[in-house]
């Protein structure tokens, strides 16, 4: 039987595995691709706890959360076109104009 | 509402000083207006506070001329001034000081003469505003805002390493302050939660009861505070960097004015508000004190720039203050407070006259001068003058001030004041040393040859100092008189019995210390009573 | 129990079907796309592999399976396979949840009548909308692994071009669900069985495409876009690209994109035939034989597919942008806008 | 309905104005130019104006924005700090060919997610709203296509506040998964019924949340996108988001963590607290070794961050409205430093170097005097707004007992004093003296400074009026 | 779940199908690679440079465009379901809806992204 648990550790395994990504790769894409796993992770949370709340809701907030996540996803692509335009490479070791 | 006098008088600089701000002068070309308004401000200000003065009933021991507007009603701020016994002179000395710390400058600033006059007369009223106000955040405020001003004054105006000095002046400063704010808040906050509503009024502080950690703490705060403008060895390294960079008119002010803030910090609030736990820790002052005069007079000594060597006697001499205050008697306190009268004009001489040297020949090193009295009496007579009122010449007004200090310190501490008194030799020593270095000996540097004498505005900055000194030295009581009930009511504060302290304290390890340095010199209410007469 | 592993028979059997009888579409469809383009262009098309050409579809595919499978060094060699694949299996998945049929018992074959479609979901729009939406990825993929100017270029025109057609499309779709008020494919069949009588004489089907005429249009034009066939058949445009995003591929992975392209055009007709065309509805005429109305009208609707192939010239790419973003786009926000205003009106 | 669009209505004034914004540039026939700014000063003076109308009424909109006095007080806040920006930005944006229209929009934009964060009671509009905020301010960041700085800093910021938005989204979820709503007068009424302790969901939700807010806020250590992002900015947009996006996401955090979250104090202020204090001490410390004038003012507006977080650990009515208070006064401060560096700056000098500012007096004397009075309101000295802030703040750490707090602010307050003075000695006491790049400051700009000088003097002299804003608009907030 | 295996079976069977085909046709077809051949395709002419070159920016722009637009739909299916229940106000919400989704399209039309004629 597949209880909120699992679908709570499983959200926290996507939480985790997106966390690491955007500490370990390093690659820009993968950077932004590793947020939207992270926002997705919550996602499967806010379903999962709204169909155990017996509410709607968890779905309907996740449909924000959505929208949310692809004007994220807009913007981060285009900054990212705009920082590809300066140095012609994805590696985020390669901007250092400003240090850390 | 009777007339506003002090705040008249606080303000009209700053309004003397924003009216000149408008006035234009591009490129300098009016600068000898601009030096005359500044000079008529001042002078006018002289005269408020001269008719503060005449306002001023001495035989009250009461505040004066007090206005009180609230400000911050939600947190019990208001705007609170007046003036006791204790603030009227040095509002006056405040007010002396100025048009001549602005004479002082009239040749030596040649840049930006506008904002430096600004700068002066907006310190005028930083100063002017703490020492009128009654209430912590009131004086706080002017407090930190006349560092300001100070600031630039030494960092634009200053000498080579004035951007140091500067920074140097405002950090340490702060840094010390900044803490004394804490402990107001503080105090604000017990007396919210003993009355149920906060208040910054010091005279509702004064009646605050507050246990001895309590105390103790924040009386360390307001005491590092003002230790640090005093300065109180060992935070006096500020001082001799502020005052040598400084132009003369900074350093008058910082030596005549600014300095007293400390003293008249731990007089006004470090004392009276936490008089158990100041009680308990003078004699560590004191003994900071004493190791100040003793070591800012060796230091002194050794100086070959005279402005250093001068600095280093502030040192020294407000040594001598702190520790009349540490005394916590009547003769201390008068001493005190008379010592700093005297060491504001008498070191605020000393630096127009370092000043009046160096704007002729460019340097301060002693060893550069000798032989002046040949090419210029006038000005040697005057050094003269104030040296000896400054190493406590009979007759003069230093004399007084030590004197009672140490009288004062005598009664409480004879082993202190004997250390103290050695101080007193030592500024003999190194003033006169200076002096007969500068000013006798052969004229053997050439550059010393054609040197002119005082010019009738150098006559008109140095001459009521030296009126000043003799006037303090054989008339005293001109200034006593008014000062003593506020004298006798701060030191009957600080020895009241305090029912509410004793039983929170008792048989606690600090209070087993306390009790016998305090014991020593017990002051009963017939003793203060009868301490005008000691005062005269 | 015997009635639960009886209908799970009965459910792989249905998919099996389904699956075979797409996969037999799409050989049909080659072959009549090349006989009506023959005609079309006043030839006859192919004639020599079996009778009228028949078996041609089949001399293909055995001629394609015995290619040489070619793959450019430089391509990425896993997405290069993946790709085609991920074309076909999406192509076929959207089919899954259109109704081709009345619930039937199969002459008493079954004790319960069950429904002629392998999954009757309550979301079934959303489904279909989001299983031919992956189909790009196939696209994209293809483009990009095989390391080609030719591929690159054209994976990234019909991406773009897909999804520029996407937003008509989906709106388009909602125009039909805001009348239907379900997002059922079934209901929606069923919503449009029957007819209405104009002046009480003349039937009319209640049929979709009656109500939302233009919604329609939109959907059959954006449909078109979608599935890149002409006029916008862009990805492949010979003249400019080769062969688009296919260009590398050869033997049968090239004969999965050729699958995948015929079966998803089954779907949209399939789809709009159910959503606009009464799905296997037609009145007056007997619904146990709803399986055949539908075949019939999706097949008229491939014929009108390959017909506009033949009859119209390729648009420029700016030129479909252009009518995608700044025509398509506002015509079907505008579209439904009315529909839901007019819902509202008379309901 | 009608209450509730009135509610939002100044929202809804600042957003029509930012569409129109938005729209109206790009209608513009070529060779002409729209005045956008104008519309924005109009807008946002509007949404001033519908703020102090609303004042008072306590309206509640579509049950998740509340229009109380505090969020009334942060929205009138905020839309100073626009109109100062704006009126900084005019000759600026031209200047270094920033596209105006999309900048007016931005900006525009920015202040209505940020007016819906200080607004909003309900978890998931607070997450919207930080969201319009964040996205207008990172495309704000990297607005100028030319700068490669910009868009590494428009990066940096992006990234880490997606990363962040993330986890205050997973605090949002496990909220949620506990209360069953995001409203926040629920979660305040679950979490005080409590009886228990907190259940691990509710610890979770805490934490998530609170890291969230400590990267809006940067607050040491999640701080680090705040000196690049800062850095690489255009300045007028650095001052922006320095004051604007701090204001909002201090307004939501004393919203959240004040009253939904009010029954975990215990729980939380230790962890507020020690973040205080590394944001006070490395702010300051670390500020004093920047070169860089902007640089040196973000890791200041660190150190700010860490001010307010005591008031917020103090969590008194004096603390509320302390914070409120500060918000104002440095938002006001900061937005006007930052415009008059841009100011002095042209596309290919930024005058983002303390070496720029050498005699900086002998150039522009009034130039100088307005920095120097930012300088010494952002170090806290008397008489100016700076002062009053920090000391309201301390004053709420002191009557909590939280005396080591107020000590430790007021002392890296003194080192961050070291750090303005740098600026001031290098305008004032230098010798060498920079060349001046910039041409003539026009009315408008010298306008905002004059304004901005004005409420400085204003909250720092008889700050009694706004002080007592400030109260009323914390009394409702539970 | 009962509803969704189907369509994973259905999935199956065509992934199956095709990845069987791909596979098959490893074996069944002749092997003579040569350089030529493994080369990618240009007309004949040997390949100049990398394929993944940079491209037109517009094709991110229309991707960016379409992602936000697409979310927008989104909103749209829950909506139209649900549209008898909401009656006018729901139509005039999604009004507004579309009023501010069309001043975003207004601009990026005017803005020129929808362009393809023009050179970047």
């Amino acid at each position: 039987m597949i209880t909120l648990n699992h679908y709570l550790f499983l959200s926290a395994l996507l939480f985790s595995i997106g966390t690491a990504g955007v500490f370990l790769r390093r690659n820009l894409i993968t950077l932004l691709l590793s947020v939207e796993i992270m926002l997705n992770a919550v996602n499967l949370s806010f379903v999962a706890m709204g169909r155990f709340n017996g509410s709607v809701e968890g779905q309907i907030i996740t449909f924000f959360v959505m929208t949310v996540a692809a004007a994220e996803a807009a913007v981060g692509l285009a900054i990212i076109i705009a920082l590809f335009r300066h140095r012609e490479t994805l590696s985020p070791d390669a901007f250092t104009s400003l240090k850390w | 509402m009777t007339f506003p006098l002090l705040t008249l008088t606080v303000f009209a600089p700053l309004l003397g000083a924003l009216l000149l701000l408008v006035l234009p002068n591009q490129n300098g070309e009016r600068n000898g207006l601009v030096r005359g308004i500044a000079l008529g401000i001042s002078l006018v200000v002289f005269a408020l506070t001269l008719a503060v003065w005449r306002a001023f009933d001495g035989s009250s021991a009461d505040f004066q001329l007090v206005e009180r507007v609230p400000w911050i009603p939600a947190f019990g701020i208001d705007y609170h001034v007046g003036v006791d016994g204790i603030s009227l002179w040095l509002v006056v000395l405040t007010g002396f000081l100025t048009p001549l710390a602005l004479l002082s400058s009239w040749h030596g600033i040649e840049k930006k003469v506008k904002e430096f006059s600004f700068f002066i007369l907006a310190l005028e009223t930083g100063m002017l505003g703490v020492f009128v106000s009654l209430d912590l955040f009131l004086f706080y405020i002017f407090w930190d805002a006349m560092l300001i001003p100070m600031y630039f004054l030494i960092g634009i105006w200053g000498y080579d390493q004035r951007v140091y000095a500067a920074v140097k002046f405002i950090l340490y400063t702060m840094a010390g302050s900044v803490l004394m704010l804490i402990a107001i808040i503080g105090l604000a906050v017990i007396h919210a939660q003993a009355t149920g509503q906060y208040s910054f009024n010091l005279l509702q502080l004064y009646q605050l009861t507050l246990d001895p950690k309590t105390q103790f703490w924040f009386f360390l705060a307001f005491a590092l505070a003002f230790a640090i403008k005093v300065p109180l060895f060992p935070f006096h390294t500020w001082l001799p960097d502020a005052h040598v960079q400084a132009p003369t008119a900074g350093s008058v002010i910082l030596a005549g004015v600014l300095l007293k803030m400390g003293t008249y910090g731990l007089i006004r609030f470090a004392f009276p508000l936490f008089p158990d736990a100041a009680l308990q820790v003078a004699p560590y002052l004191g003994t900071l004190a004493v190791i100040g005069i003793v070591y800012g007079a060796l230091v002194a000594m050794v100086q070959p720039d005279m402005k250093k060597l001068v600095a280093y006697s502030s040192v020294s001499h407000m040594g001598f203050i702190v520790l009349g205050i540490c005394a916590a008697n009547v003769q201390g306190m008068q001493g005190a407070i008379y010592q700093m009268l005297n060491h504001g004009i008498s070191t605020g001489a000393l630096f127009m006259i370092v000043g009046m040297l160096s704007d002729r020949r460019h340097t301060r090193q002693i060893a550069e001068y000798g032989g002046l009295k040949h090419v210029m009496p006038k000005l040697v007579a005057a050094f003269l003058i104030i040296t000896l009122s400054s190493i406590a010449m009979p007759g003069l007004n230093g004399f007084i001030g030590e004197f009672l200090t140490l009288m004062g310190a005598y009664r409480w501490r004879p082993e202190l004041a004997a250390v103290a008194a050695t101080g007193v030799i030592l500024s003999a020593v190194y003033m006169l040393w200076m002096f007969q270095r500068v000013n006798y000996g052969p004229l053997n540097n050439p550059k010393n040859k054609d040197l002119h004498d005082l010019e009738p505005r150098e006559w008109a900055a140095l001459g009521p100092t030296l009126v000043m000194a003799v006037v303090m030295g054989v008339a005293p009581n001109i200034f006593l008189t008014p000062m003593a009930p506020s004298v006798d009511r701060l030191v009957q504060r600080l020895h009241a019995q305090r029912p509410a302290y004793a039983k929170a304290s008792a048989g606690t390890p600090a209070q087993a210390r306390a009790v016998p340095l305090t014991t020593p010199k017990p002051l009963p209410a017939t003793a203060t009573t009868t301490s005008e007469q000691a005062a005269r | 129990m015997p009635t639960i592993s009886f209908s799970l028979v009965f459910q792989l059997t249905l998919i099996g079907v389904v699956f075979f009888a797409l996969l037999m579409s799409a050989a049909v469809l080659v072959y009549f796309e090349r006989k009506i383009s023959g005609w079309a262009q006043q030839r006859v098309g192919p004639n020599r592999v079996g009778p009228l050409g028949l078996l041609q579809p089949v001399a293909d595919i055995v001629k394609l399976i015995f290619k040489e499978e070619l793959r450019p060094k430089a391509a990425d060699k896993l997405l290069f396979y993946l790709a085609p694949i991920l074309s076909a299996t999406t192509a076929f998945a959207a089919f899954a949840v259109i109704p081709f049929g009345p619930p039937t018992t199969f002459f008493g074959l079954l004790e319960k009548p069950v429904p002629l479609q392998v999954a009757d979901l309550n979301v079934a729009v959303l489904v279909v909308f989001a299983i031919t939406s992956m189909g790009i990825y196939g696209i994209v993929l293809a483009g990009w692994a095989s390391n080609s100017k030719y591929s690159l270029l054209g994976g990234l025109r019909s991406s773009a071009q897909m999804v520029s057609y996407e937003l008509a499309y989906g709106m388009s779709l909602a125009s039909v669900l805001v009348i239907a008020n379900s997002l059922s494919l079934r209901d929606i069949v069923d919503a449009q069985a029957g007819a209405w009588w104009l002046f009480h004489v003349l039937p009319v089907p209640k049929w979709y495409v009656f109500l939302a005429p233009v919604g329609f249009f939109i959907f059959f034009v954006a449909g078109i876009a979608e599935t890149n066939r002409a006029p916008f058949d862009f990805p492949e445009a010979e003249q400019e690209l080769v062969a688009g995003y296919h260009t590398e591929y050869s033997s049968m992975s090239f004969a999965l994109f050729f699958l995948a392209e015929y079966v998803n055009m089954v779907v949209v007709s399939g789809v709009a035939v159910s959503l606009f065309l009464g799905g296997f509805y037609v009145p007056g005429l007997p619904d146990w034989l709803g399986p055949l109305w539908f075949l019939g009208k999706i097949a008229a609707l491939l014929f009108f597919y390959i017909w506009m192939r033949w009859t119209l010239p390729r648009y420029r790419y700016d030129q479909l942008m252009d009518f995608g973003w700044k025509r398509l786009l506002p015509l079907s926000i505008v579209n439904l806008l009315v529909t839901a205003a007019g819902v509202l009106y008379w309901s | 309905m009608m209450t509730d669009l009135q509610a939002i209505m100044p929202i809804l004034i600042v957003t029509l104005t930012a569409i129109v914004t938005m729209v109206a540039e790009s209608f513009q026939p070529k060779g002409e130019r729209v005045p956008l700014g104008g519309l924005g000063l109009i807008g946002l003076t509007g949404a001033a104006i519908a703020s102090v109308l609303l004042w008072g009424r306590d309206l509640t909109g579509f049950g998740v924005m509340r229009a109380d006095n505090f969020a009334l007080f942060i929205y009138v806040t905020l839309c100073v700090i626009g109109i100062l920006t704006i009126l900084f930005s005019g000759v600026v944006v031209d200047r270094e060919r920033i596209p105006s229209g999309e900048y007016f929009a931005l900006t525009l934009f920015g202040i209505s997610g940020m007016m819906l964060m200080a607004g909003a009671s309900d978890l998931l509009v607070i997450f919207l709203a930080l969201e319009v905020m964040s996205l207008s301010v990172y495309v704000l960041t990297g607005i100028r296509r030319s700068s490669e700085a910009g868009a590494e800093a428009a990066f940096k910021y992006f990234l880490l506040g997606a990363f962040s938005s993330a986890f205050f989204l997973y605090g949002v979820a496990f909220t949620y998964g506990v209360v069953g709503s995001t409203r926040l007068d629920q979660v305040a009424a679950t979490l005080a019924s409590q009886v228990s302790g907190p259940s691990v969901m509710v610890i979770l939700a805490l934490a998530f949340l609170l890291v969230g807010f400590a990267f809006k806020v940067s607050a040491v250590p999640f701080h680090m996108w705040t000196p690049d992002a800062y850095e690489g900015a255009p300045t007028l947009v650095t001052g922006f988001m320095s004051t604007g996006v701090k204001a909002a996401a201090f307004a939501a955090f004393i919203r959240v963590f004040l009253s939904a979250f009010e029954p975990m104090h215990g729980e939380w202020a230790p962890i507020v607290s020690a973040l205080a204090v590394a944001t006070m001490v490395l702010g300051t410390t670390v500020g004093v070794a920047q070169g860089n004038v902007k640089r040196m003012l973000a890791y200041s507006s660190i150190a700010h961050g860490g001010y307010l977080l005591v008031g917020l650990v103090a969590a008194n009515s004096v603390g509320k409205a302390g914070m409120l208070f500060y918000l104002a006064s440095y938002g006001v401060t900061n937005v006007a430093a930052f415009g008059l560096m841009a100011l002095l700056s042209t596309e290919d000098h930024p005058h983002d170097n303390v070496r720029d500012f050498a005699g900086l007096w002998y150039r522009r004397p009034t130039m100088a005097a307005a920095m120097t009075i930012f300088l010494l309101s952002l170090g806290g000295l008397p008489p100016t707004a700076g002062f009053v802030a920090k000391w309201y703040v301390f004053a709420a750490a002191v009557q909590e007992g939280y005396y080591g707090l107020a000590i430790i602010g007021v002392l890296t307050s003194v080192v961050s004093v070291y750090f303005y003075l740098r600026i001031v000695v290098m305008m004032y006491m230098s010798e060498d003296v920079a060349v001046d790049p910039a041409p003539a400051v026009p009315r408008s700009a010298m306008a905002g400074l004059a304004l901005a000088t004005g409420a400085i003097f204003y909250l720092g002299v008889v700050p009694t009026r706004v002080i007592n804003l400030a109260v009323q608009s914390v009394q409702g907030l539970f | 779940m009962d509803g969704w295996l189907p369509i994973l079976l259905l999935m199956a069977f065509g992934f199956s199908f095709a990845a069987g085909n791909v596979f098959l046709s490893q074996f069944l077809g002749p092997r003579n690679p040569t350089a030529e051949k493994l080369a990618p395709y240009e007309c004949g002419m040997p390949p100049v440079g990398d394929a993944r070159e940079r491209m037109s920016v517009r094709f991110y722009l229309v991707a960016m465009i379409f992602l936000l637009f697409d979310i927008e739909v989104a909103f749209l299916y829950p909506w139209a379901v649900a549209l008898r229940e909401l009656r006018w106000t729901g139509f005039v919400q999604i009004l507004v809806f579309f009023l501010i989704l069309l001043s975003g399209y207004a601009y990026v039309w005017r803005k020129g992204a929808l362009d393809w004629n023009t050179q970047d």
